[in-house]
């Protein structure tokens, strides 16, 4: 079977300065197409790799990468990606770095000249949807931390792109915020029904929001244990209050600590 | 420091040195031929003040056009060199060579290939006031975050696209930086070529001025230079200002 | 010990001062010499009137200039070299200049404004009795002068005779073609180059000054006797010299300009303050100096030069 | 493009380069004192290559002088600058001044304070040179990010701690930015300075060779200028590397 | 009654461009010496703010904000602060990072020089604690977000500070590493006895390290609600699970709702 995104015996080892950091070795996992892919694992085992990986960024030593059924040989044009790190480009207000991806990406960077207001009315309301309405005209640095990165949330989703990668898009906001935009990306993601994969650290938030979630082991990073979710759609946020929610987090948490100890 | 310190300050500085600089000529009565006072200077330049201007505005005109074409073949080439190894690999080297040679060597060639005049004089200018900003421009470019990029990459940006948005930008503060060094650099580039070959601009007029030993007229030219060169550079330092805000974030505070 | 600045690159011209150093002569005077070398024949006069030079070698009337407008300064005169100056317009038969100034009416000279020859353009107008409105002047840098001048973009040229009418060989320019304009020749008689003392040195050491005097009239008249023999003296200084070239320029220097009639009949390194006094009134024509001039005595102070007998020549 | 392309491109420019140069000379018929093919200067290099070679070791020592003068100071002046906003508003318009008068015309003033020779080359060298340090240090420092000086002032940091631990390596691009442009500019300043005022050098030499008409050898002068030229700036950019390579990442994928 | 940390009726608003942000108004709030205070509110309400102010990097534009009994003018020396963003310098490396604080701060900074092997041998130490041993020698973009996030962490900890400011310093990591960290910041605090604000938006672990949790208000922030913590110390981690711990974060978690709400 392949699927949507698809890598296969993947090996990635950084080097610089002598020295070699094997960051993914043997890892595989597949995604098939509108299906919501949570990551979990240890704190630097290679999740951040792995989606750097998936959009083309970097290149693997060893092992395939496919998305949509092509070799990815360079960065994919049909992924939205919000960075763990925000890295907002500080000469563009809120509202330009999240309106960068149209500039670029076919065919709305073609209209673009032709509807810019109803494209900014587009951006406008999507930072009002994360709670950021009336901060598009400032700069990036004059943003919270959580505020910055609702708005690299928007940026990755501005364009409606076929791939979303999200790497800890919450982690920085409070817990109701955060509930919030759970809920936000469940709508979206029943509605536009973009493939996704997400990296958490919140098991809570991987069961919630994922069709399956891929537990990786500590570095080098593979995914040792998938865990198939299949609470009926749509979810209500009460969900995660219920008991067999909090089972399937339980387990999800054994087996990160047994990924830890095994390290 | 109180703000109308500050605000006073260059003209406080500038007051000073005019006056030690008197005061020393006299002092040490130094011969006007050497170095003249101020006042002498000041009286040369009350009374040339219609050569001064004419010849001043003679050379600002082909500064200011050697200097944009500095600035956008400078912009042009330090984005090529920051585009593409080869070109960087075969043209840079060349292009250092070439900026070591003094220019005062190129502009008879100049002139014999295009008269003596206006045209040679630009031609220095923008030669001499191109290098700064290529290597500014290129440095710039060599040293963005690789993380900035990425964002552009993500999305499957042509290398053209992540130029634009993130090259560009990222690189300003080093391009305005070199224009403020090669708006200085194009100055000197008219004016050398006007002391080889021109009939007139502030480095005609002070060469003719030294030829009849009128030394303060020589030092009014110089300062004639010095002025238009401070206004140049404050021109420059006020677009840098609009145009970088972003980067000098730490002194609006 | 004296510091001493020449007019120029070291080339045949300054052959005389490297015959005296390497032949001894300054030595035995009791000299220790250093000679460094200059960039024009005007730039040298405020490198000794400022004492960061003892004795320097430099153009007589840019100096009467210099000391009209500035009567306190410290440097006179103590030797002549160039008894007729090399001043000339130097211009291409082909191009319709012929040896006669007239036929410069008309024509377009190019002219780098520093330099002496064109300096004296005025007074020469004036005693050759010449009709400017129709001549154009360019201001042509010393590097493309000769070059345009071969290249046709002018028609003649303000130069120094033996470096401008050797340059134009250099450049392919047949011999033939060239229409050298001697001023000197055509009734502007001047002065050219001279020793020049600080005053304060010279009245410090004057022994020093008539010593060097006497040694460098030595080292000219052995360059006079024999040119060509004088050229290595300067090869070895410098070496991008070519020994042909630097023979045809001393050759030319010493006919035009330090063995003329006048030396060969009153001596070498002298002046006539009749024709010193002359020239001054030229000057006040040709780089306006004022209607008080220096007197000649104050400009030539012959009292460091050897009796005349000395100074003959050969 | 393959790294051995790549490596081979300068050379392949350069020999480029010679080859139209020379065969437009030749096509065009250009006589040699306006411009000498490749091989004229080729042979002039070989005929004078002693001259050449001791007045290139002087020049290049000169340089190197005024050039680590150049570093020193203008180092320390930017960070002045950029230290105190009074040094900065005083200081610095002088400065822009002083640099857009042409430097040939303050040699001779140098010649009559040190004599000619070495001393004023490496004056002149220094005083070229300078500029574009302090500019482009200055501008480093005005651009850091806040966010970075903040880590230093939470720790009661004095400002002076600051400067070394932040300002100073946060503006190293900059600086070195401003060395190659630098270099090649303390080249020109001390080449200039020879042609006035030196009995050797290579300005020396090439001025001696053009009041001797012999355009080659002027020529083969400027050659050696362009080759030194790029030797130092290979030097410098070899130190940029060492000292910058954090700076440089996205170059070392 | 002063504390150590004590800032009264506090206002702080950010201008530039024009516009002013008002981020904090009224803020009073006392943290007493050698206390462990956590601050929770809802994202931007100005909680690095606050953190910015009690260090002296920012001025407040009325109240008074005092440290040690002297009011702030100036950026305090007795302070170690982990940013919220890790903004480790990237000429160095990790281990170079860490040690910065000692080149700055007494008396360390006279010490360095002749004891310097004890001190890089105290900042591997350090290191390994947070699970970093190894990647001393590594510059920091070339660790992982969690792990730049420990690496500032030990850079606030470093130079034994008196007070100890911590921005969201366990945001990225995953759950396993976070609460071995939250013990090895207990047992530090049990030995060091260092005054600490913490600010987090997990809740769990504000009422685990806390002896007193503060609840801000939505922007303009204020301290609405203060709630002492009494469970003794040394706390066990097993109390997370216990139902009176869980109360507490229950309770916490309604105020911030309402905080929330009001906006
Ligand atoms: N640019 C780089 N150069 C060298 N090593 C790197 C680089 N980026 C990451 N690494 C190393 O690769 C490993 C995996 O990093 P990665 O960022 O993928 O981890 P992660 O799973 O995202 O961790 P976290 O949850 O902390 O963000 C780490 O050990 C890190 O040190
Ligand atoms: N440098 C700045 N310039 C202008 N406004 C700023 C600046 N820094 C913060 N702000 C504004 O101040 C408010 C509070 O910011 P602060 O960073 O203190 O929030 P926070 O509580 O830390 O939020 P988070 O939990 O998201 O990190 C925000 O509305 C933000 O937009
Ligand atoms: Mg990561
Ligand atoms: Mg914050």
């Amino acid at each position: 079977m392949t699927g949507f995104v698809d890598l296969r015996d993947v090996q990635l080892a950084y080097s610089g300065h002598g020295t070699e950091t094997l960051a993914l070795d043997g890892l595989t996992m597949a995604v098939n197409r509108g299906e919501f892919a949570a990551v979990v694992g240890p704190s630097g085992c290679g999740k951040s790799t792995l989606m750097k990986l998936a959009t083309g960024l970097i290149r693997p030593q060893a092992g395939t990468v496919e998305v949509a059924a092509r070799e990815v040989d360079g960065p994919v044009s049909i992924a939205g990606m919000a960075f763990q790190n925000p890295s907002m480009l500080p000469w563009r207000t809120t509202l330009q770095n999240v309106m960068l991806p149209l500039e670029i990406v076919q065919p709305h960077r073609k209209r673009l000249g032709r509807e810019r207001a109803a494209y900014t009315q587009l951006a406008e309301e999507l930072l009002s949807v994360v709670g950021l309405a009336g901060f598009g005209a400032k700069y990036p640095w004059q943003l919270s931390g959580g505020m910055q990165q609702r708005a690299n949330l928007c940026r990755a989703l501005i364009h409606d792109p076929e791939l979303l990668m999200l790497d800890e898009p919450f982690g920085a906001l409070d817990a109701f915020t955060r509930e919030e935009l759970w809920q936000v990306m469940r709508d979206l993601h029943a509605e536009k029904g973009f493939t996704t994969i997400l990296v958490t650290h919140d098991l809570r938030e991987a069961v919630f929001l994922a069709d399956r979630v891929f537990v990786m082991s500590a570095r080098p990073g593979r995914i040792i244990v998938e865990h198939e979710i299949s609470f009926p759609r749509p979810r209500p946020i009460d969900l995660t209050y219920e008991a067999g929610f909090n089972d399937i987090v339980h387990e999800l948490r054994g087996h990160i600590a047994e990924a830890r100890a095994a390290a | 420091m109180s703000e109308r310190w500050i605000k006073a300050a260059p003209w406080l500085w500038t007051l000073g040195l005019f006056l030690i600089w008197e005061g020393s000529v006299r002092a040490f009565d130094i011969e006007v031929f050497i170095l003249p006072a101020p006042t002498d200077i000041w009286a040369a330049i009350v009374k040339y003040w219609t050569p001064i201007w004419t010849n001043s505005l003679q050379t600002l005109m082909t500064t200011t056009i050697g200097f944009v074409m500095a600035v956008v073949g400078g912009l042009a080439l330090g984005l090529a060199i920051g585009w593409s190894r080869a070109i960087y690999a075969g043209l840079y080297p060349l292009m250092i060579g070439f900026n070591s040679i003094p220019k005062v060597a190129v502009v008879p060639i100049l002139v014999i290939w295009f008269g003596i005049g206006t045209v040679p004089a630009v031609l220095t200018a923008f030669l001499i006031a191109f290098f700064p900003i290529v290597v500014n421009v290129a440095t710039g470019l060599a040293t963005i975050e690789p993380e900035m990029e990425d964002v552009l990459r993500a999305l499957g940006a042509k290398k053209m696209d992540i130029m634009l948005k993130v090259g560009i930008p990222r690189s300003m503060p080093y391009f305005f930086g070199s224009l403020k060094i090669a708006i200085t650099l194009a100055f000197v580039g008219s004016v050398i070529s006007e002391t080889v070959a021109a009939n007139s601009g502030i480095g005609h007029m002070m060469l003719a001025a030294q030829s009849q030993f009128n030394v303060p007229l020589v030092w009014a030219g110089l300062v004639a230079l010095a002025v238009l060169g401070i206004v140049m550079y404050a021109a420059m330092a006020w677009l840098e200002m609009r145009m970088t805000g972003w980067a000098h974030r730490s002194g609006q505070r | 010990d004296v510091k001493f600045t020449l007019d120029w690159k070291f080339e045949a011209p300054s052959a005389p001062f490297f015959i005296a150093q390497d032949r001894g002569y300054f030595e035995e005077e009791g000299l220790n010499v250093t000679i460094d070398s200059g960039a024009g024949s005007r730039e040298s006069i405020p490198r000794v009137a400022t004492g960061a030079y003892d004795m320097g070698f430099g153009d007589i009337n840019a100096l009467i200039k210099l000391m009209d407008e500035q009567p306190d300064l410290k440097v006179k005169a103590v030797m002549m070299a160039y008894e007729r100056p090399p001043f000339a317009v130097i211009g291409r038969k082909s191009q319709g200049v012929t040896e006669d100034p007239k036929s410069l009416e008309g024509k377009t000279l190019g002219a780098p404004p520093p330099d002496a020859a064109f300096g004296q353009w005025p007074a020469f107008v004036e005693v050759a009795g010449l009709d400017t409105s129709g001549i154009t002047i360019e201001n042509v840098g010393f590097p493309v002068r000769e070059p345009m001048l071969a290249q046709g973009q002018v028609d003649a040229i303000f130069g120094f005779s033996f470096s401008s009418v050797i340059n134009l060989k250099a450049q392919g320019v047949d011999e033939d073609d060239i229409a050298l304009i001697m001023m000197g020749e055509h009734g502007l008689d001047l002065y050219g180059n001279v020793v020049m003392v600080n005053t304060d040195f010279a009245a410090e050491n004057p022994e020093a000054v008539k010593g060097f005097v006497r040694a460098l009239i030595r080292g000219y008249l052995d360059t006079i006797q024999d040119p060509a023999a004088s050229v290595p003296y300067v090869l070895k200084r410098n070496g991008v010299l070519d020994e042909a070239v630097e023979i045809d320029r001393i050759n030319m220097a010493v006919e035009g300009s330090m063995a003329t009639p006048a030396v060969r009949e009153n001596g070498f390194g002298g002046v006539d303050m009749a024709k010193l006094a002359k020239s001054i009134e030229y000057l006040k024509t040709s780089m306006g100096v004022s209607d008080t001039p220096p007197a000649p005595e104050r400009v030539f102070d012959s009292s460091y030069l050897p009796p005349a007998e000395e100074r003959m020549l050969p």
